[in-house]
């Protein structure tokens, strides 16, 4: 079933400059939703800081607005007290490969079930045109003052490696494809990431609109492209990732969108929690009462001698 | 026969020290006895100096002292250090293997201790062997006591076909022996207390035992039970042994703590360890709830996933210590913004920066109170003993949830790594208090300026909320308007108002002796126990003892009106300079003249406080600054 | 004709208002007159309202105040934002093409600011259209000229064959002519003003000068030179306009900075870049140093590298901001206890957390002061105005490698963002002092304990030298000797005794008037201006100002004296709670019992001190909080 | 000429185990000092928070023992305001890998000639045996009450699609192979890593000397393995990463040691600076005057007029 779009509005007015690539990201993702039907209480929309961070409160769903870096590390929380609420993570690039890689790769490393959204403009937009991670070195766009000195990292590849496992591209002026990555991720069990390449039409004249629409080309036109693991045998994994790393060096002539390389085998990190706590999907941390109706702990004297038993000592 | 025992077991690091420690307060405490241990170790994993230093009384005690009445030297380097720790009379049991190991031949001991000792042995007029050694501390009245240790692990390899480097590693029974037969402790109460901490391992049980035995039985024959101890007067039947660390986690618990973060780092690592040890709580057949224990990845994500966990009304809590918390600082603000009760239980240890890192402190109280850019509130409380701490965990998360901001909660390396008996908590006293908690609609507002602490929906009700680190207006949408700005930020400020008004004074300070007193002495944390135990052993002065518990919101008005009624105002603190008497002036602008502070990171002994109490009555001293100890 | 002048210029986020402000500022400056201006925005990149508030003036100024006489909107949203803030017979010049628009139709309005106007317009009793409420002010006093903006801007695109949208990049020149124009200043000044900004792009050059010579003589035929300034008396032939972030980077540079290292964040990231911008420094065909600029992964990364560049004996610093500054704790406490010299440009913006990231505050005085676990000595010092800030950022480096500390530079979002004149800095009282360094040898001993600040050699020097954040021995190795701890934890804190005895009170405190005034009004940071200007305005009362220059090591016992000596005293800050009225109790005991606080962000203006300090002398009012402006 | 080993020993008792892996990487380190005849006060071993750490008083050169995940940013501030200084970067795996992984990935970007010197023991040692990031998911060691939650990073991975400009591994107990790659890293310029594989005696009960003796070999015993770029070339650089990280993999059944990837061609973050500023290695930060002999700044009222002329108008 798919619940009515603008019920995934909001009133407020939109401050990101006319043109700017997170319209399309905000307008794909709210389709999403609502083509997936889902309920805005149950979703959880956790952003970092910059142009891309504010898309927040362009949803009408729960929203977080972290601080820089940490939109990650704020999600695992909300996902593992919880799990049952379907949580995303958008942020730009700066926030996300920038100060915040550390988290970046320990997500991959814990394959939690959250999609992470990567507003990828080249620049550091609402700091007013710096160079992003995923700015080549040698290119200069049009706030930097000389070129960018530094290399850049590679979302994709850096993914894979971290342990990501499902691991996509997608442009924000393509919302027909980009919602339906959206959704996929959103099914996925598991870490995701989309790449999104995002124009930002105030500071980034390299990667334009232009540039993109004369090189951009999707995966799935050519038939033979099988990003998904279809067994848990590993040989297979590594050559799926081997072809993924290969089709993330693909930039300069043309520039491939669409998925990557999923893995549906790896268990998420709430299944590696349920291993140790085998009741903790019915009885999340969110869900557990603490307390009776009058305030009184549900640990009481007598589960409390017998919970910490091996603490007391009784006086012979 | 003695109320009292103070005794030492030293030896190096990964030795065994601290299953002596544990198996020998549980047999006491099985018995009856109060006993208060700490552990002081350096940061290292094997073969530098540690020790063990505990009290067992028949009465109560929360303090350590010195001298003390035994010594038990796994090696020549605890001779070399705790030589002249032991009092006249006391008693020092030796290896006879390393008499002559000489102090220039110990690696593992730093430079400047060595220096210190060659200096003071060329002083005592003795040459570098520890047999010089023992033989002038025995002149100067201590009972000198060598037993053969090797030829015990020797017998026990024998007998039980066991390689010799297996054998060793059964020294801590020797120094179990020596302590039960000393102090002529029934071996049945070791035995449980072996039999706790090798749960299930029955061989190796056996072969503690065995030795255990054997040592008893030498050393009786030897000196007999010269440091028997009085049959204790018990109060409770079933008591707690528990560590700081431990008895906070159990806090916790009981706290409804749902979701620990943590980045692992000395001294709060401990606790979280536990707490991962007990995630399934069950009793009585039943399951009462999970705990879920993440490492994370640092600090900046303990945190942030801890406030994350908060959002959806789980009650989370992450536990650090100075460096951590330094990370920590820009997530805390993001709690205090947006008004999310999320509980940073803080050990201090010895700083500036990594400091000593295994090493106890009382100096991060300023820190604690004003972390944070920009202005917000946050309510800061710290524990002074074990059972302290275990109220204090819970309020926090009560505190923190009712007036909806972040909770420190400090405390330290002493208490975390002290050993002690503590009785059953009062259960009668311990409530739950989340605030006020509403499911919320579609027409919530998580900040709705129609009250001063909004009803609180969590996330995944059926509201839909935003927050944001950004100022915000009443739906948590970013908002810089000016006015709006003012509302909010008044609004948050005016909870802790709110908490100054509704948090007893007798939750924030509390005074032993009387209000009148001609000395009033005033501290907060671990100094309480020592405290006590120095003045009550000052009955001939007219003391009293101002603990302070809760520093934001802080009690003002009582605490000024208590210290113009003392003649004289006594701060004491494990700090360089009484961070608690510079905030007492902050808040109530009394200064206050004088001063008793330690801050070589070891723990400040009774003797050391009635000492100083004693030079800052007779000589007028003004700042008396503590060193005793290794 | 006046002396003094009050504008405004207002627009969307983007629409070219920093060049009309700077443009002018330049050119009013060549003409002679003092310039002070703000600009105020949101944290937005483009369509968001923002505006330049600026005081020309034949004498010194270094405050804004309300009302303005002039007010130059470039779109509609100005209008309705700013109608209340013109003076009687002050003039609004506003775009006719836009008259019609509703309140209810500005979409990038704020709904608490709509929510508001709608309720006054409807008290008004005017409709919600532009013109209406021009219809109003006009009626109240206010000269209201409507000019046909799109019509220049399509004369000029016809004229010179542009596309309308490039020609709409002119807008700004509108602007500029209204105000040369209206203040009657000669265009030559403008042309120069003009030929600085847009430097070598002639033909755009020639295209503004062609629009603002049209404006002009349009404006002069409707109203003649209505704002006519008396000309300025000329103290300086030669003067600098600059911001405060530029400023503070010519005080680092001539200080002898040589690497900084920064993540971008506002209000401080445009210092480094002004700073990247002179990464050569040549002079009189020499070379005489380079500075290298690094933007980092993060601020943990920039403050660490910062130290590490320190290391060598390179002058190095950082600037952030409060978020970033919360990441730096750990780092800031590694230089305090390793003793290592690095500054902290540190911009106090709107908290907390992201709080008002665009907007101003005071209120990071306290975390400032005792950010980082444990203690250590560290240098806090707040400039007041751009000359100050010039002077500071010098001697922050003079301080940090004197007392080889880790030094706190404060400044604020006000200070970084206002453009002024400024004189020349006096270069004979500038001096480089680098403090006690040496080559070292073999022998060398970092942190020899013979002296409190030990002689310093730099790595690659002729020695070898090891720094830990541990606690550490003379050589740098880690130690935890409680003896040794005792002795370079003292030799550490004692650095701060000297540099409490070297620093001269005069470079710490300043007092402005008598010392024996009524009242005495205490400050710090960017409060100095506007108190000043409008203390001097209210030559019927005995007020002075105590300015507040060097927080640590605080001047406690010259302001314990002055404070005592006046019968009123007033706090006044940025902040909810006037932190410096805290920080005084805390190291003076004095309870400063009056305060006037500001929060919202917006500077603080002259017309609200007056009205403030009126309340508290005859309302006998305690804490008078300030809100205006938008 | 090599020197004399012993000038480097230090007069400090070492506190490792007995018989911990670190003390192999002490002697190596020491000895690729003595071999290369560096002169000690012209290096500077920077060290994070850990067992590892430790090794910078061990060693009689300059050291800095930094902050937990921090010896990067340290370092490179070291070796920006001094580039004569040979800098090297010790850290333990949870310190570079977990809490310092931004700046892991950040120095490969930058390229800036340091070389780090990962202490590859699969757990924390200094905080008693918590899991570190190279170990692997499922993997139970001594300390750990439950198996190990989170997916290993590879550390040859991610430093070569860091940027890293020399890749290698060596092993703890092999002085004389951890001794050369050492000597080529510094030789090399460029970032460079060493991957050490170091026995925790104490806490790692799983990848223990007899573990790895059972399974290690050097990449040079096959003739044909050729791990450096010998042109500039995209596609020799692609195969050469590609064939790096197909090596990487290889872990179960026998782990290789040696380098992987060298590739001298990328310009250093130094050379890229001195693009801009080109008297930087003449006159880099640390070693400009600033002042006079009498104290006077080097730029004085006349100087300062002519830099900051664009900001000095003239009252006309
Ligand atoms: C700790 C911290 N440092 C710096 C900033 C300033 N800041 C705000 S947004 C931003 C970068 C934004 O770039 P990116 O993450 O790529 O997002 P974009 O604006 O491009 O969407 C920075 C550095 C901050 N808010 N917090
Ligand atoms: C900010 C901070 N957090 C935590 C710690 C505690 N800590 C000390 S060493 C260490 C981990 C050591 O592991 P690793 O980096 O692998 O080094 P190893 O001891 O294994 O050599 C931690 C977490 C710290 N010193 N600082
Ligand atoms: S600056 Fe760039 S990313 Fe930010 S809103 Fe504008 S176009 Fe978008
Ligand atoms: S704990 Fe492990 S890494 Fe640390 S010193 Fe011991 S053996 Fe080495
Ligand atoms: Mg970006
Ligand atoms: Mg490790």
């Amino acid at each position: 079933m798919v619940s009515n779009p603008s019920k995934w509005k909001t009133d407020l007015w939109i401050d990101w400059c006319p043109g700017c690539g997170n319209f399309g990201i905000v307008n794909a993702e709210k389709l999403a939703f609502a083509e997936l039907d889902l309920d805005p209480t149950k979703v959880v929309v956790v952003s970092g800081i910059g142009c891309s961070g504010k898309i927040m409160q362009y949803i009408n769903a729960n929203g977080v607005h972290t601080l820089h870096g940490r939109a990650i590390p704020f999600a695992m929380g909300i996902k593992l007290a919880n799990p049952e609420l379907i949580v995303l993570v958008n942020g730009g690039d700066g926030d996300l490969l920038g100060i915040g890689m550390g988290h970046f790769v320990a997500l991959g490393r814990r394959n939690l079930d959250i999609v992470v959204i990567l507003h990828n403009n080249g620049v550091y937009g609402l700091t007013k045109g710096q160079a992003a991670p995923t700015l080549g070195r040698g290119i200069k766009t049009k706030a930097l003052a000389k070129p960018n000195i530094q290399d850049a990292v590679n979302p994709i590849t850096v993914a894979i490696s971290s342990g990501y496992t499902f691991v996509a591209r997608s442009y924000a002026y393509n919302i027909k494809h980009l919602k339906e990555t959206i959704k996929k991720a959103i099914q996925h069990k598991g870490a995701a990431l989309i790449d999104v390449l995002q124009p930002c039409v105030t500071y980034n004249n390299i990667y334009t609109r232009q540039y993109y629409e004369n090189r951009l080309y999707d995966l799935n036109t050519d038939p033979n492209w099988d990003p998904i693991v279809n067994t848990a045998n590993v040989k297979e994994v590594e050559m799926k990732i081997d072809q993924a790393c290969k089709k993330a060096l693909e930039w300069e002539e043309k520039i491939p969108i669409g998925v990557f390389y999923q893995n549906p085998y790896v268990p998420t990190f709430e299944e590696r929690l349920k291993k140790e706590i085998p009741s903790y999907f019915d009885s999340p941390p969110a869900k557990d009462a603490i307390s009776a109706d009058d305030g009184k702990p549900v640990i009481n004297r007598k589960f409390f001698i017998e919970i910490f038993k091996e603490k007391v000592v009784n006086v012979l | 026969m003695r109320e009292n025992l103070l005794l030492m077991i030293g030896g190096p690091q990964g030795s065994g020290l601290e299953t002596s420690a544990i198996v020998l307060t549980r047999a006491f405490a099985n018995k009856g006895y109060n006993v208060f241990s700490d552990r002081e170790y350096y940061s290292n994993i094997k073969g530098k100096h540690s020790y063990t230093h505990m009290r067992i009384s028949a009465r109560e005690c929360k303090s350590l002292s010195y001298p003390v009445d035994l010594i038990v030297a796994m090696d020549a380097e605890t001779v070399f250090t705790h030589f002249d720790d032991i009092a006249k009379g006391g008693y020092l049991f030796y290896d006879i293997n390393v008499v002559n190991t000489k102090l220039t031949r110990i690696p593992s001991m730093g430079a400047y201790l060595k220096k210190r000792l060659s200096e003071r042995f060329i002083e005592m007029k003795i040459d570098e062997t520890l047999g010089s050694l023992i033989n002038h501390i025995k002149e100067q009245g201590v009972n000198t006591i060598g037993l053969d240790y090797l030829k015990y692990l020797k017998e026990l390899s024998k007998k039980y076909t066991l390689s010799l480097s297996v054998a060793s590693k059964y020294l801590s029974a020797i120094a179990i022996g020596i302590v039960t037969a000393a102090t002529g402790l029934e071996e049945k109460y070791v035995f449980n207390g072996i039999k706790h901490r090798l749960i299930g391992r029955e061989k190796i049980i056996k072969h503690n035992m065995d030795l255990i035995g054997n040592i008893v039985k030498e050393v009786k024959d030897i000196v007999g039970e010269p440091l028997k101890l009085k049959v204790p007067e018990v109060k409770n039947k079933e008591i707690l042994v528990a560590s700081g660390n431990e008895i906070i986690a159990m806090g916790k618990i009981v706290g409804g703590l749902r979701l620990q973060t943590y980045y692992p780092i000395t001294p709060a690592a401990d606790e979280s360890l536990y707490l991962e040890s007990k995630a399934i709580l069950k009793a009585n057949g039943k399951l009462l709830g999970n705990i879920v224990v993440v490492q994370t990845e640092d600090e900046l994500a303990a945190i942030a996933s801890a406030i994350g966990g908060a959002l959806t009304g789980a009650r989370t809590a992450t536990s650090t210590s100075g460096p951590g918390f330094s990370l920590m600082v820009e997530g805390f603000g993001w709690a205090g913004m947006t008004e999310t009760p999320v509980v940073v239980t803080y050990y201090q240890r010895g700083g500036p920066s990594t400091g000593l890192p295994t090493r106890g402190a009382q100096s991060d109280l300023l820190f604690a109170m004003f972390a944070g850019h920009g202005v917000f509130p946050r309510i800061v409380l710290a524990s002074g003993d074990h059972l302290e701490a275990f109220y204090d965990a819970i309020d926090a998360f009560n505190f923190a949830e009712k007036y909806q901001t972040p909770v420190i909660h400090l405390v330290d390396k002493f208490l975390a790594n002290s050993v002690a008996t503590i009785p059953i908590p009062d259960f009668s006293k311990i409530r739950i208090e989340r605030g006020n908690i509403v499911d919320g609609d579609e027409d919530y507002k998580r900040f709705d300026f129609n009250h001063i602490i909004s009803p609180r929906a969590f996330i995944g009700s059926k509201a839909i909320m935003w927050y944001t680190g950004d100022e915000h207006g009443e739906k948590g949408n970013i908002v810089d308007d000016p006015i709006a700005r003012m509302k909010i930020h008044e609004k948050r400020m005016k909870k802790l108002e709110i908490a100054d008004k509704e948090i007893p004074i007798s939750r924030r300070a509390e005074l032993y002796g009387n209000e009148e007193a001609d000395i009033l002495i005033v501290g907060w944390g671990s100094v309480k126990g020592v405290v006590l135990d120095a003045i009550s052993n000052m009955k001939d002065r007219d003391i009293s003892y101002l603990h302070l518990r809760i520093f934001s919101p802080f009690p003002k008005d009582y605490v000024k009106k208590l210290l113009t009624k003392s003649e004289m105002v006594i701060a004491i603190e494990h700090s360089y300079e009484a961070q608690i008497a510079k905030l007492i002036e902050l808040f109530t602008g009394y200064e206050i003249k004088h001063s008793i502070v330690k801050y070589t990171g070891r723990p400040i002994y009774e003797h050391e406080v009635v000492n100083a109490l004693r030079k800052i009555l007779s000589e007028k001293v003004k700042k008396v600054v503590l060193s005793y100890g290794k």
